[in-house]
C-alpha cells in the first residue's frame, strides 16, 4: 500500500506542471470558433479546439485530454444544437468546472444565437442522427456568423470586463472587413443562384440557403448513417430526373461514396474546407469561405 | 419584397423558439434509455463453471447456450437541478429461471462543486480499472475479461461515497477515492459494521499528436471481509458454503491506447487496451453448514491480465482479439476446505482466446458475432456467441 | 396600426399553433418522476430491533448501519382521459440482501364526477390519519412516527376502492370512506374473503387570517383479521411465527397548523403538526410452525401519539424537533405467547425525541441530518443519520 | 364506533353552511385576474383569489380553504403557462369540480390568449424554476392585458349567456378607460426606454418588454434559487462594465438581496407593486401600473 502511495505522489511531480494563464481560457468544440474567438479576443484570449477540420464533430470521444482541457477552460464556444450532444454533456459533467456549465456565462451555444433551419416537426431515430433543435451547421452561413461574432463579443466583456475596449475595438474592426468581404462572396457566387449540388451529410444547408443553391440529395441515406451502393443507384436514378451541377463534401467524410457516384453520373465531385483548416490556405473564416466559393465558381465555370 | 422577407423571417424566428421546445419534448422527463440483449450461445460443456484458484460469485459464469436474453437495461438519468445530477440503471435478468429486477445503479453526483472536485454517493460502478466503470452494452466483448470474472464477479458495484479531484494541468490527472459498504461480491458483508471497503484510483491521461490518445491507470481496493461466499451462480444449491473471512488487497495497473486517423474515428480506429490485477487474501475459510465446522487458514495469492486490440476496418464493422490468463498460489491449513471453495489450482492456468466481429448498423444497433478457446478451467471448450445490442432512448454518451 | 396587429396577430397565432403542439407532445408520456434516496446510518445497537407492545411488520425498521440505499422511487403519472387520472409507483428497495420491486400505488381516480364525489380504485395510500398518505421523500424526517411504525408497519396501504366527498361549504370538509382487501399488514389477510377492511375519514380545514392555515382529521379503520404474522423485517428468520386472529379498530385523530408571513412560505414558515391514534384488538395469537400448537387470546390496546414542528428560519435551511410515544396494555391467557408476539412491554413506555436539520439547494435536492434519542425499546440508542432526496423529472404538487 | 360517528355528524353541523352564490363564482389564481374578472363581472361575478400580492404565485401549497373554494367555482383565470404548476393541477383534482378542470370553459388560462416571451429552447431542471412554456408574467404588459380581457368577457358570456349585454358594456367601458391609461402610461414612462434595471426574479419581462427597459442582470443566479454572496459579487463586476439604474423587487420577494446589491454598488432599490395590493394604493389594475410607473420614473430623475 505505502508502496503505492509513493508511486502516486511520483507520478504527479512528473505530470504535473500548472501552466500561467491568458486573460481568457478559450475552449472550441470546433475550428471555426476558435478561429472567431481569436478575431475577437486576440492577445486577451488564449484559444484551442476541441476538434480538427479532419474530425467529424458529431463523433468526438471525451478523452482525456479534452477533460482536461475544460477543466481549465472560461468560455466554452460550440455549435450547440445537439450537435454535440454525445461528448460534450460528459465533458461538462466530468470536468468539475462550474464556468462553464450548461446555462452559465461560461457556455456560449453560436447556433442558439440565430435562427436555426431543418427543424424537425417529430423525431425518431428512424430518421438517423438528426437534431431536434434543428441543423447546428450554422458557421457555414456568414450572415449569421456576424450574429454571433455580436453575441460572442458581449459574452467576452461579460467575462472579462477589464477588456471590454479591447473586445469592441476588435468586434467593430472585424465586422468591417467581414462585411466587405460578404459583399466580395455573394458578389462572386451570384453565378451560383438556383444550381443543384449533392451533399454527403447536410452540413451545408447554411452555405446553401446564403448562396440560394439547391440540394439535389445526399449520400448518406440517412443522416449520420454511411452511403450504401443501392442507395447510390437510387441516386442516380433522381439525378436522370434532375441533373445536378457537383457533388461536395468535406475533409472528414470519405470521398469513396462521393467518387462512385461521380464515375456513375459523370457529375464532378469537390471537396469543400467545411472548416477552418479544411484545406490548405484555410487559415481562418475569411480564407474558409474565399477558398469554399472559388471551389464552387470553379466547378461552375 | 424585403418588407415581404422580413414578415415572413419574423414570423418564421417566432415560430421557431416553441418548436424546437416541442422538438425536445422531453420536458422535464428524465432521459430514458433502454438497452436489449439477446443472445445465442454454442458449446459442448456440461460441467458447472468454475474457475480454478477463485472463488466465484456476483455475476460471474460462462453464459448459456441457445437462445437467451442478457440483461435489459433500463436507464433514467437527469439533472435534479444546476448542482446534482441523478442516475438509476435497472436490469432486469433471469437467473436460473427466476426474473430478477437488478439494482445496479442509483447515484447522485455534483455538478458545479467547482475545483475539479466531485462527490458521488449512492450505488456505483466503482472508477477502479478500466473496464470496471463500463456498462455491460458498450463493452467491445460479449464478456469480461477473466480478471474481472475472477477478482470482481464481472464487476464491481458497491453503496458508498466516491470523492474525486481533477489537477488543474494539462496532462489529465484524476484522483480519487470511494468508501463503500462492501456488502457484495468480492467484499460480501464487509466489517466495520458496513464501512470496510476502500478504493483509491489515479488516472492520467492524453493526446500523442492528432491522431493517438492514451490514458493510465493505477488502483487499489481492499476490505475487510466477514463473510464472502461464493455466488450460487456457478454452483447451484449447495448446503455447505465455503466461506471467506480476512482481509483482502487488489492492486491494478490499466491501459489504453487509441488511434484514428487524423483523430477521426468515423472510418477506421484501433484500440488497444490492457489491464493487470493482483490480489493478496489472508484469513480463514469456513464451510458454512457443514458439521462439525469444517475451516481453514487461507493466504490467496492470485492475480490477472489482459490484453485485447479493437479494429475498425471500415464504417459498422469491427474486428477484435482478447487474451486473458490468470494465475493462483493459494495456501492454507485444510487443502481440502481449499478445494471445495475452488480455491486450487491443481496446476492449471486459467487462459483464454478470444476474436470477434461486429456490425453496428447505427451507433443504435450493433450485432456481435464472438469465439473464444476457454481453458479457464480444465473442460477447456470452443464457445461461440452470437449477440445484438440495441439502443432505445437517449444519446449515449461517447466516453473515452 | 391595424396592419400592425394584424401583424402581431399573425406572428401570435404561428406562435401559437407549435406550443399547442408542443404540449401535446409532451401529454402523451406520462409524467416520469424518479425518487433518489440515499443514506448513512450510526448507531451502536446490534440487538434486532423491537416496540414492545407492538407486533411489527411491513417496513417497520430502525435503518441501517453506515451507506446505504433508501427506496429508489419511480412515479409514472397522467390523465388516462377527461374522466381518469392514473399513477403507477414502484419502490425499489433492498431488503436483507435481495434487491426487491415493490408496487407502492396503482389506483385510477375520477376527475370530473363533479357534485364533490371521487372515486379512487386500486393500490393507494389510505387516506387516513395526516401522513398516511404521503410517500417518504416528503416526510420531514427520515422515519415515520413511532406510532406509524408501530400500528401500520410505517404505512396503511391497500388493494381496493375509496370514496370521497367534498362539501361545497366555505370551510373544507371532506369525508370518505375506503373498502379494501387487507392482505398486507397490519390488516394481513383480512376476513371475509378479502374485504374485511374499512375505513373512515373526515377532515376540515381552513385558513386563520391571511397566514394561517390549518387541518383537523378524524379515522376510523377496522378489520376483520384472518392472519397477520409478524414481519420477518424485525425478527430475522424465525420458525415460529407469531399470528393474529381477530377484530382490530383503530381511531384517530390529527392536527396541522402552518403559519408563515403574510402566507409566503418561500422565506419562512412554520408548521406544527400532531397525531393520536388509539387501536383495540380482540382475538388469538397462535404460535404457527409450533408444535403442539401453543396460543393464547389476546386483548390488546394501543395508542401512540407524537407532535412535531418544522421551521424554515431562511431559504434552504429547515429544523425540526418531534417526540413521540406509545402505550400498549395487551392481556391474554397465556403471557409466553404474548411475549413471543412482542406484546409484552415489561413496563417500558416506547419514546423518542428527534431533531432535524436540513438543506434543500432547490426544491428538487435536499440533505437531511437527524438525531433521535431513541428509547423505543429496552436498548435505547443514539441514533444518527444522515440522508439525500433528489428528485428527477416531474413538478412535485405542493399538497397541504 | 358510534360514538365516533355521531361525532362526525356534530362536526358536520357546526361547520357546514352551503352559502348564497352570485352568478359566476371565480377564483382567480393570482390578485390581477380578481381583479379584471371584478372589472368585466361587476356584481354578476364573486371573485375571490388564491394569492396576495405578499404570496409568491410560484409557491403556494393546496391548502384545505383553496380546495373548498375550487369546489365551488364556477369560473377559475390563471396566468398559466406553468406558473401555478405546483398546486393548481392538484386543486382542480382535489376539488371534484368537473365546471374547472383543464380544457373546460371553466378554466380560463390567461398567459394562452397572448404571445409569450423567454420560451426556452431546451429545458432541463439544471437552469432552475424556468417555465417550459414560457415566462407567465403576462399581466404586467397592458397591451397583453387588453386582449386577455377582451377574451375574458368572451369566455364571461359563454358560462353566463344571461348576462351578455351587462359583460359586453362593461368590457367596453374598461377597454376606453384602459386604452386611455395606456396612452398616459407611455407617456410618462417615455424617459424609461433604454433604461437597466436589475430584478430580483424574471417577473418583469413583460412590462419591460412594453418600455423598452434593458435587464441589466437577475438577484436569483438561477430562476427559483436564492441569492448567494457569491452571486451579488460576480452581479457587481456585471454592473461596473454596463452600470444599471436601479434594482427592483416585488412585495414578496426578499429584500435583502437588493439591498445587499444596492450597498455594494450605490444603485438605488426599487419595491414595485407586482400585482393589485402589491402597494398601499394599488387597489386595481389601474392604479397597479398608475404606482409601478410613478415608481420608476421617481428614481429616474
Amino acid at each position: 500500500m505505502k508502496k503505492f502511495i509513493s508511486l502516486f505522489l511520483t507520478s504527479i511531480m512528473l505530470l504535473v506542471a500548472i501552466p500561467a494563464t491568458a486573460a481568457l481560457n478559450v475552449f472550441a468544440c470546433e475550428p471555426e470558433w476558435a478561429s472567431l474567438a481569436n478575431e475577437l479576443g486576440g492577445e486577451r484570449v488564449k484559444t484551442v479546439s476541441a476538434t480538427t477540420a479532419y474530425q467529424d464533430p458529431h463523433h468526438i470521444e471525451a478523452r482525456p485530454s479534452l477533460i482536461a482541457k475544460v477543466r481549465r477552460a472560461d468560455l466554452l464556444i460550440c455549435s450547440g444544437a445537439d450537435l454535440e450532444v454525445g461528448w460534450l454533456p460528459l465533458l461538462q459533467r466530468q470536468a468539475s468546472n462550474a464556468r462553464v456549465l450548461p446555462n452559465t456565462p461560461g457556455y456560449f451555444e453560436a447556433s442558439a444565437m440565430v435562427e436555426r433551419l431543418d427543424i424537425p416537426v417529430k423525431i425518431d431515430r428512424s430518421m438517423g442522427d438528426i437534431h431536434a433543435a434543428g441543423n447546428p451547421h450554422v458557421h457555414l452561413d456568414p450572415r449569421r456568423i456576424q450574429t454571433i461574432a455580436k453575441a460572442l463579443q458581449v459574452r467576452l466583456v461579460e467575462l472579462d470586463p477589464a477588456g471590454k475596449e479591447y473586445y469592441q475595438q476588435r468586434f467593430v474592426k472585424f465586422n468591417q472587413r467581414w462585411q466587405q468581404a460578404m459583399n466580395k462572396w455573394q458578389q462572386q457566387a451570384s453565378q451560383l443562384k438556383g444550381t443543384r449540388i449533392v451533399v454527403h451529410h447536410r452540413d451545408w444547408v447554411y452555405l446553401f440557403d446564403w448562396l440560394g443553391i439547391e440540394i439535389a440529395g445526399a449520400l448518406e441515406p440517412k443522416p449520420g448513417l454511411p452511403t450504401t451502393a443501392f442507395h447510390l443507384v437510387s441516386l442516380k436514378q433522381t439525378l436522370k430526373a434532375k441533373p445536378a451541377k457537383m457533388i461536395v463534401h468535406t475533409t472528414y467524410q470519405n470521398p469513396r461514396g462521393a467518387k462512385r457516384l461521380s464515375q456513375l453520373t459523370g457529375i464532378p465531385v469537390v471537396q469543400l474546407p467545411y472548416t477552418v483548416g479544411g484545406a490548405e490556405h484555410v487559415k481562418d473564416l475569411f480564407s474558409l469561405f474565399d477558398v469554399t466559393i472559388q471551389r464552387l465558381t470553379g466547378v461552375n465555370k | 419584397m424585403k418588407t415581404k422577407s422580413m414578415l415572413l423571417g419574423l414570423v418564421t424566428f417566432a415560430c421557431l423558439t416553441p418548436l424546437t421546445f416541442a422538438a425536445k419534448q422531453d420536458g422535464f422527463n428524465p432521459d430514458i434509455s433502454l438497452v436489449l440483449d439477446g443472445r445465442y450461445g454454442s458449446y459442448t460443456n456440461t460441467s458447472d463453471y468454475v474457475l480454478p484458484g477463485f472463488m466465484l460469485g456476483g455475476e460471474a459464469g460462462r453464459g448459456e447456450k441457445r437462445f437467451y436474453l442478457g440483461h435489459s437495461e433500463l436507464s433514467l438519468s437527469a439533472k435534479v437541478d444546476d448542482m446534482f445530477y441523478g442516475k438509476l440503471t435497472t436490469a432486469i435478468a433471469e437467473h436460473e429461471g427466476e426474473t430478477e429486477v437488478e439494482l445496479e445503479e442509483a447515484f447522485i453526483e455534483t455538478l458545479a462543486l467547482d475545483h475539479g472536485l466531485a462527490v458521488k454517493a449512492g450505488r456505483f460502478f466503482s472508477d477502479i480499472g478500466y473496464l470496471n466503470n463500463q456498462h455491460g452494452h458498450t463493452w467491445d466483448f460479449m464478456d469480461v475479461p477473466l480478471v474481472y470474472r475472477g477478482l470482481f464477479g464481472n464487476q464491481l458495484i458497491d453503496d458508498g461515497l466516491q470523492l474525486t479531484w481533477l489537477a488543474p494541468t494539462d496532462v489529465y490527472f484524476k484522483l480519487g477515492v470511494e468508501a463503500t459498504r462492501g456488502n457484495r461480491f468480492p467484499a460480501g458483508g464487509a466489517s466495520i459494521e458496513g464501512n470496510g471497503n476502500q478504493a483509491v484510483f489515479a488516472k492520467f491521461g492524453g493526446d500523442a499528436g492528432i491522431s493517438n490518445a492514451w490514458q493510465l491507470g493505477f488502483s487499489h481496493w481492499r476490505a475487510d471481509i466477514e463473510a464472502r461466499s461464493a455466488g450460487t451462480h456457478a454452483h447451484g444449491a449447495v448446503s455447505e458454503v465455503p466461506t471467506f473471512k480476512g482481509e483482502s488487497e487488489v492492486n491494478g495497473i490499466d491501459f489504453v491506447w487509441k488511434w484514428s486517423p487524423n483523430g477521426n474515428s468515423r472510418e477506421r480506429n484501433l484500440k488497444i487496451q490492457a489491464e493487470y490485477f493482483q490480489r493478496s487474501e489472508d484469513g480463514n475459510i469456513e464451510m458454512v453448514g457443514s458439521s462439525p465446522l469444517e475451516s481453514s487458514t487461507y493466504q490467496g495469492e492470485q492475480s490477472g491480465w489482459y490484453v485485447q486490440t479493437i479494429y475498425q476496418f471500415m464504417p459498422r464493422w469491427r474486428v477484435g482479439y482478447r487474451y486473458d490468463q490468470l494465475k493462483a498460489n493459494n495456501t492454507g491449513s485444510d487443502a481440502g476446505v481449499l478445494a471445495e471453495a475452488g480455491l486450487v489450482t491443481d496446476g492449471h492456468t486459467p487462459e483464454r482466446s478470444t476474436i470477434m466481429l461486429d456490425y453496428s448498423y447505427s451507433e443504435y444497433s450493433r450485432i456481435r458475432f464472438q469465439y473464444s478457446k476457454d481453458n479457464s478451467y480444465d473442460d477447456g471448450d470452443n464457445l461461440f456467441f452470437v449477440q445484438y445490442i440495441m439502443t432505445l432512448g437517449a444519446h449515449g454518451a461517447h466516453s473515452f
